[in-house]
């Protein structure tokens, strides 16, 4: 094996004083090879990315390297002054981030944007430096590079804009590209076309990747060796067949036991139950009024949708961003105003139902959504929170407050909690709150809107299990909306695939999953990560002293 | 899970603790408090009547600068008593501020809020409003309309308030409407919650810190600009001890008996300046992710 | 980008239309104004001559019509105090003023955005307290206070500047010191946050990562997207400067159009006062147009 | 923050001044400051005073008096004769020429008294012309004036308020294009003018030398409005202004105190005064009681409020005129300061808790503050209101001032005719409306007698004082401060003749 083109040792960054540890990063070490995709998988406030903004140079200034070397091509870049690894920057080694709708300026041209590493780091004439952005444009597969070139950002869709991030990163040939979870904004499919580019990459270019993420299916699809973090060290770290299969740390064990499974865990039938919810020709149009120069229009964000939901069953809705499901859900509660169809709960239509009878009507169906920051009011009592619905709907305060205690016990907190504010729990704990809040009225179904995504593998896990439990429980029929086919796999009876704002695939689980009809479900599928990795069954591997 | 770990302290007590340890709001507030406390004793520590005249004693000079100490701060042409007229002022400017303020606040606040919380064409209306209200030059309408109407304090104050609600409604539009975004909105209207007790518990609790940031500079602002009013001969009538109207008093002998302009100015320009510090240091306290 | 402006030049129709009922209503507030008109020894007779003279016996609407058809082909009619066209007064008065404004701007951008672009660059260091402390400070002082201390100290005492009048460049130091001063601490606090928070955006992160230098990634980064509210900032700023410059001016003895707008309100020079006040709510929609236009020039996003 | 200080920490900011030297002499142009402005210089359409310094300057009239003699003289009419009671001749002067070059005629003459005495015309000051009843031309340079009425103080409007316009230039060029490049016979000739502004005169080379004012010393006056007197001030002691009138007490004192510049005081026709509705026409009853009239005379210290306000030469009046007006009776009733005596006349007016009342104001903030203060410790609660003098003057003509402190300038006319019948005159504005005092006023303004004059005017005043139906307070000095090089006598009219300036 060729040397490493990075090595680094004992790297400790510090973080600043009054955090809940001392050090973002504590005595890490690891190397990263010419040819070599390492990847570095951690929960979030592991420290993964503390390391690649370490490298490149690019710390916050509230966090300072307080020991360790970091070796990039025999050099040691903390030594360095920061015009000295400027110059490395974009040149010999190269970043690529995680949110690609906002890393680019809006203000220049993509062109420009890319020229501009050419202008940094080369005296490449004009027409020189065109010609190569043009050329790299077309490397990664971006159509009609010459009006791309001229393009602003916002003219271009997200995954688009990382591929702009990552010609950039290529554009002078770096040792070493540094990827901090670069698909991880990215819907399934750009996801898989991006990552297929890195695999390429690594061939065509030799350079070393060190890729971060959270996500075991990336590690699986492109990984040589993995690193896992955890609270600022390194648990373990290996050839990737190693830890994917065969990992030896406990935490290792533990993320890899909350990775999804794709496929449901208990499937059960539910086609004689009654149904609960219908939803019959659905629709949502937004008319864009004519304006100087342009005739008025209408844009469907939702074509009409119809479909029903039983008793105690779990309906699966996957689509990507933009495909209409959040759209679905949104006129289905009446938060927006559908265009047209019928939303039966209880024999009685929401969509047509009057304001003042729609909250009797809302009682049935609740919704826990995406956000657990943004869906629980900061400056209220969790308690104040809780009771809102029951005092709404004519329960007595202490009445409600009684049934607040023993939700919080179900969600599995503390019955302090109801005394405190959002910010003193953390993202799950949140997130289950926000269950409880939904349960307070006592509704027949409830819908979870992406209720899991922002969340930590392992917490996922956690708030899947409990509400599969609640569901059984107390006998709820749940919408489940998420765009991971695993999570749906997981949890759903039947599944709905919806795209550009239509339904274009439905049926049980195993159906959809296994003998998919529609040509978009097929795509969608094809591009999940990961799916050469059998996840192994953790129980039956060897216990480890932790 | 159990929760054995240290919890974050709740919003109000993280609040009071930022507020013990920003010393800019520290000190701003005790000024203010001193000037509120001087309002509201008035009467119990003005050593004179502020409104009495003494033809025989006209334009003493303060104490540093050879008067006596019957009259600390010496006396203006009228030989009413500076530090009288210093302390009922604190009353009248104070008074000024807030009523003004407090106008302009309802009015701004709720354009502001029903622009950002209903959308659509009631914020189209709520937009050219603040356009209209922009677009039209405080100080001359304000000029205008008290030359008009006479200058008394309550159509002074009643006409700043008419104007100075501009930012109030711009501000809390755009902080209702990020709020009206929030998944909490959603949450409480799923929850059979009312559009008015959603306004009031959900919206208004989290447009608060900006209310009150703003609040503040527009007291600040009507302060000044009744001052400026006073200076142009068009605030508040004499005798009343307005700090605006005493350096308008004052500024006929500026170049002779400077301090005459230069003690109530120097109020002024230390309430003004207190209020502003303290409305920063609200802003740092309520929200510091605003500051940097 | 069209689109864009012509959806804010309508939305400034609207307003200006709005401004000139006002400006035309506000007179009426007053009572009756012939009887202003008619002045000292005024009989009514007089007053009823004046009335009919002036046309104020037909319907409001009328009159208000008449006058906007005559105000928008600039004629205000004839000041009844200066016995000229009030646009012939006007006209030569805005001069002054419109220097001012622009010297005042000018001075509050030059002083403000250099101070907020150091500050934002090291937040909570010793020059980011300094520039707003100073920004407190300046608030905080009434403009009027100001302009009297800067004449006993430039004009009386050291001599330098003249206390008043608009025969040199020299007359307009301290004019433009007061009126700017008083716009700076907001385009300072505006540059800071506007700066802090471009500085800390994932696109500068981006151009860091490219290795490109340090200035340039200030001055061509940071400060272009940071500068787009601040147009918009001195906008505004620069039409409040003009409805300000009546303070400033009488201070100064300056012979603008805020101090004939000052002597028009004192005199009742009903004409005058309601020309004057369309014109200054004008300039301020023209203000704020322009900035939107230079606005969609400097960010694409608006352009589409 | 040591400037602070230093200011802060020194009485008077002026100690610390350096001398400038003074700019005027050296180039021949005095700097005058204006703290008001030049309305129009259209001076028949304003009422201002300084448009009619400004017409004194750049018009002339047909006579003036001479101050020293207090006798008529010709000036733009080498001589006049009263033909009978309503008629006046004027023998005008020849070889007069205008700035612009017109010759100067009886078209002129005539043209001015008929055009401007004409009510469509709708001069500023319709009193100063209405007695007009037309202007004939007898030949090239004979004039005769027929008046309406016996008019006893017509020369003195004939000298103030009938400037001689060029009967061409004026028709040619329309009242605003007159009012933007006027044109007279006047010493002085209007290099550019800006209303509100200010203007610029330079003396006129071919001004007719043989009348009584002779040609200017000074090459060039330069009249800028500087409102602020502070202003005025820095720029007096920077050399930026030379001259400045108007100047209130306690500036003149300090500029006084300094030395360097002379400050003199010169009396004027104006002199103030409170009135009281004692008709009752406003709605507010307590003034129709003689006693509370009484009571409010009483009440005020006017010794006191001159002494802190007003220069020493201020006079304390105890009619309702200026004692250097023709008529002005100052041997009437008099009434002490004496709190005591007005509380009792109060309660014995049934008033004995005082009571409320508005009393507005629109000039020397003080002096009212004052008075308010002096009323309000006898009983009467004042509200009191600062007004501009338009907005006041519009109340009087509805009604809805029971008590207001005026000043009266006469137009400057030294006759009680321009005053005290002003008031009661039985009009609109009348706050008496006494049929008897309005007869004898109007027999004094008529009768050509100067005895008979006298005794009516006599028994008015001292009706006016027996009945306390106002407050006659005091009469006004102005203050002139002018640099040490400029020689200048103001005058008691406050008419500043930039043509009596020169250098010492």
């Amino acid at each position: 094996m060729a040397a490493p083109i990075l090595s680094i040792t004992d790297l400790t960054v510090d973080l600043p004083r009054g955090g809940d540890r001392p050090h973002a990063v504590e005595g890490l070490s690891l190397e990263v090879a010419p040819g070599e995709i390492v990847c570095i998988v951690g929960e979030s406030g592991s420290g993964k990315s503390i390391t690649s903004f370490a490298t490149m140079s690019l710390l916050p200034r509230s966090l300072k390297v307080s020991s360790g070397r970091i070796l990039f091509e025999g050099r040691d870049i903390l030594t360095l002054s920061e015009s000295e690894h400027a110059k490395l920057r974009g040149h010999r080694m190269a970043m690529i981030f995680q949110e690609p709708m906002t890393a680019l300026n809006p203000c220049y041209t993509v062109g420009d944007q890319i020229e501009e590493v050419f202008l940094s780091h080369t005296d490449m004439p004009k027409a020189e430096r065109k010609a190569k952005t043009i050329a790299l444009l077309e490397e990664v597969r971006m159509p009609d590079p010459p009006r791309i070139h001229a393009s602003y950002p916002h003219q271009l869709s997200g995954g688009q804009r990382q591929r702009i991030v990552i010609a950039m990163a290529l554009a002078l040939n770096p040792s070493l590209l540094i990827a901090d979870e670069p698909t991880t904004a990215l819907d399934v499919t750009t996801q898989a076309q991006i990552l297929a580019m890195f695999r390429d990459l690594r061939k065509t270019r030799g350079a070393g990747i060190m890729l971060v993420t959270h996500d075991f299916d990336v590690v699986a699809e492109v990984a040589d060796k993995v690193v896992v973090m955890q609270k600022g060290r390194v648990v373990e770290q290996g050839t990737a067949e190693e830890v994917l299969n065969r990992p030896r740390h406990p935490y290792t064990r533990q993320l890899i036991d909350a990775v999804p499974r794709r496929q449901a865990e208990v499937t059960q039938d539910v086609s004689g139950r009654p149904v609960v919810l219908r939803v019959e020709g659905l629709e949502k149009i937004y008319r864009v009024p004519a304006s100087f120069g342009r005739a008025a229009r209408e844009v469907a964000a939702l074509k009409p949708a119809s479909f029903e939901l039983r008793e105690g069953e779990t309906l699966g809705i996957v689509g990507e961003s933009g495909s209409g499901k959040t759209t679905l859900v949104r006129a289905m509660l009446r938060l927006i105003d559908p265009s047209g169809g019928q939303v039966f709960v209880d024999g009685r239509d929401i969509a047509s139902a009057q304001r003042s009878s729609l909250r009797s009507l809302r009682r049935d169906i609740q919704i826990v959504f995406q956000d657990p920051y943004g869906s629980l009011n900061p400056r209220r009592t969790i308690g104040d929170q809780l009771v809102e619905g029951p005092v709404n709907f004519g329960m007595s305060r202490s009445e409600a407050m009684k049934r607040a205690r023993e939700l919080v016990r179900i969600v599995r907190l503390e019955e302090e909690a109801l005394s405190r504010y959002p910010n003193q729990f953390s993202g799950g704990q949140r997130q289950r709150l926000c269950i409880a809040r939904a349960l307070m009225v006592e509704p027949k179904i409830l819908v979870a809107d992406e209720a899991v995504s922002a969340l930590d593998v392992s917490v996922q896990k956690e708030v899947l299990r409990l509400l599969a439990e609640i569901r059984d429980r107390m006998g709820l029929s749940m919408l489940f909306i998420t765009h991971d086919l695993r999570v749906a796999a997981q949890v759903s009876d039947h599944v709905i695939v919806m795209s550009k704002g239509e339904i274009v695939e439905r049926g049980p689980i195993a159906q959809v999953f296994n003998d998919p009809q529609h040509a978009y479900t097929r795509q969608l599928l094809a591009a999940m990560p990961g799916q050469g990795w059998e996840v192994p069954d953790i129980s039956t591997l060897p216990p480890v002293s932790a | 899970m159990t929760m054995t770990r240290t919890l974050p302290l709740s919003p109000r007590r993280q609040m009071a603790q930022r507020a013990l340890r920003h010393r800019g709001l520290i000190l701003s507030g005790a000024v203010l408090l001193a000037i509120v406390l001087i309002a509201i004793l008035a009467p119990v520590i003005a050593p004179h009547d502020p409104y009495r005249q003494s033809l025989v004693t006209r334009l003493r000079p303060p104490v540093w600068l050879g008067g006596t100490w019957q009259y600390p701060l010496g006396t203006d042409a009228l030989g009413r008593d500076m530090l009288s007229r210093l302390i009922y002022g604190a009353r009248v400017s104070l008074m000024i501020g807030l009523i003004s303020a407090g106008v302009s606040m309802v009015i701004g606040t709720v354009l502001g809020i029903s622009a950002g919380y209903f959308g659509g064409r009631v914020d189209s209306f709520v937009q050219y409003l603040i356009n209209v209200r922009l677009a039209m030059p405080v100080i001359l309408v304000a000029l205008a309309a008290v030359s008009l109407l006479g200058g008394s304090l309550l159509i002074v104050t009643m006409v700043m308030g008419l104007l100075l609600w501009d930012r109030f409604a711009v501000v809390l539009r755009a902080a209702t409407m990020q709020v009206r975004s929030m998944e909490y909105i959603a949450a409480a209207d799923m929850l059979g919650a009312t559009q008015p007790r959603i306004l009031w518990k959900d919206v208004l609790p989290n447009v608060m810190s900006h209310l009150i940031v703003i609040l503040t500079l527009e007291m600040a602002h009507a302060i000044i600009l009744e001052a400026g009013l006073s200076f142009l001969g068009l605030g508040v009538q004499p005798p009343t001890p307005s700090w605006g109207l005493m350096i308008s008093e004052g500024k006929e002998l500026l170049l002779f008996d400077s301090w005459l302009i230069m003690i109530p100015g120097v109020a002024l320009f230390l309430l003004v300046f207190s209020i502003n510090m303290f409305g920063d240091g609200i802003r740092d306290v309520t929200a510091p992710e605003g500051r940097n | 980008m069209l689109r864009y402006l012509l959806g804010r030049l309508g939305m400034a129709a609207l307003v200006a239309l709005t401004v000139s009922v006002i400006s035309f209503g506000l007179i009426y507030m007053a009572g009756d104004p012939a009887v202003a008109l008619a002045g000292e020894n005024a009989t009514p007779e007089i007053i009823a001559q004046i009335r009919a003279q002036h046309g104020y016996d037909r319907p409001i609407a009328v009159q208000y019509l008449d006058w906007l058809a005559h105000a928008l082909r600039g004629d205000f009619g004839v000041s009844p105090y200066f016995k000229i066209e009030v646009a012939t007064l006007i006209a030569d008065r805005l001069r002054i003023t419109m220097t001012l404004g622009v010297l005042g701007i000018s001075f509050a951008l030059l002083v403000g955005v250099p101070m907020g672009v150091l500050a934002a660059m090291r937040p909570n260091s010793m020059i980011d307290r300094a520039a707003l402390f100073i920004a407190v400070v300046g608030q905080a002082i009434p403009s009027f206070w100001f302009g009297l201390i800067l004449i006993v100290l430039f004009a009386v005492n050291l001599g330098w500047l003249p206390a008043s009048g608009a025969d040199s460049w020299k007359g307009f130091v301290l004019p433009t010191i007061v009126l700017g001063y008083y716009a700076t601490p907001a385009i300072m606090r505006l540059t800071r946050t506007g700066m802090i928070e471009v500085l800390g955006s994932d696109y500068i992160r981006t151009a860091r990562a490219k290795g490109v230098p340090p200035r340039k990634i200030l001055f061509k980064h940071a400060l272009r997207n940071a500068v787009i509210p601040v147009v918009s900032l001195a906008a505004v700023q620069m039409g409040f400067m003009l409805g300000g410059s009546i303070v400033t001016e009488s201070v100064f003895a300056l012979h603008g159009a805020g101090y004939l707008a000052w002597q028009s309100i004192s005199r009742n020079d009903l004409p005058t006062m309601q020309a004057l006040i369309l014109i200054f709510s004008l300039f301020y929609i023209i203000f704020t147009f322009l900035a939107d236009a230079l606005n969609a020039w400097l960010d694409p996003r608006l352009r589409d | 923050m040591s400037t602070m200080s230093r200011i802060l920490g020194s009485a008077a900011l002026v100690a610390m001044l350096p001398l400038t030297a003074m700019a005027g002499k050296s180039d021949d142009t005095v700097r005058i400051a204006l703290s008001k402005d030049l309305d129009s210089a259209d001076i028949y359409f304003s009422s201002a005073r300084e448009s009619t310094v400004f017409g004194y300057s750049v018009f002339d009239a047909l006579v003036e008096r001479d101050l020293k003699t207090g006798e008529w003289v010709g000036n733009l009419a080498e001589s006049y004769e009263w033909v009978d009671d309503l008629t006046l001749e004027f023998k005008l002067r020849q070889g007069v020429k205008f700035h612009n070059g017109e010759d100067f005629d009886a078209d002129d003459v005539v043209f001015t008294f008929n055009h401007f005495s004409d009510p469509a015309t709708g001069v500023a000051m319709p009193n100063t012309v209405n007695w007009i009843g037309s202007a004939e031309k007898i030949d090239q340079y004979t004039v005769r004036v027929h008046l309406k009425a016996p008019f006893p103080a017509a020369l003195d409007y004939v000298e103030s308020a009938l400037q001689i316009y060029p009967d061409q230039y004026y028709q040619e060029v329309g009242p605003q294009g007159f009012a933007q490049k006027p044109v007279g016979t006047g010493p002085y000739a209007v290099a550019s003018i800006d209303p509100g502004r200010g203007y610029t005169l330079k003396a006129f080379d071919g001004y007719h030398e043989a009348g009584p004012r002779g040609k200017a010393h000074i090459g060039t006056v330069e009249v800028r409005s500087i409102p602020d007197v502070n202003t005025q001030i820095a720029d007096l002691f920077s050399g930026a202004v030379d001259f400045m009138w108007q100047v209130p007490e306690d500036q003149a004192q300090r500029i006084a105190q300094r030395g360097g510049y002379t400050v003199t005081q010169a009396p004027t026709v104006r002199f103030g005064y409170l009135s009281l509705d004692a008709a009752g026409r406003t709605g507010t009853k307590p003034f129709t009681d003689i006693r509370v009239r009484q009571a409010v005379n009483h009440a005020i210290d006017r010794v006191a409020i001159r002494d802190a306000f007003f220069a020493p030469t201020s006079e304390i009046i105890n009619s309702i005129c200026n004692p250097v007006q023709f008529g002005c009776e100052q041997d009437v009733t008099t009434y002490d300061y004496d709190p005591e005596k007005a509380k009792a006349l109060l309660a014995e007016a049934g008033y004995s808790d005082g009571f409320s009342v508005d009393f507005y104001a629109y000039r020397d903030r003080q002096a009212a503050e004052a008075m308010a203060q002096m009323l309000e410790e006898v009983g009467i609660r004042t509200n009191l209101t600062f007004l501009q003098y338009s907005a006041l003057a519009e109340k009087v003509l509805k009604d809805e001032i029971p008590m207001s402190f005026m000043t009266w300038g006469s137009g400057s006319i030294a006759d009680v005719s321009a005053s005290t019948s002003k008031f009661f005159d039985g009009s609109a504005i009348d706050d008496v409306r006494n049929p008897e005092l309005t007869a004898l006023l109007r027999t004094g303004d008529t009768t050509t007698d100067p005895e008979v004059r006298k005794e009516n005017y006599s028994k008015a005043l001292k009706l006016i004082a027996d009945e306390a139906y106002w407050v006659p307070l005091w009469t006004y000095t102005s203050n002139y401060v002018m640099a040490s090089d400029l020689d200048f006598e103001p005058t008691p009219d406050e008419f500043v003749r930039f043509f009596d300036m020169s250098w010492k």
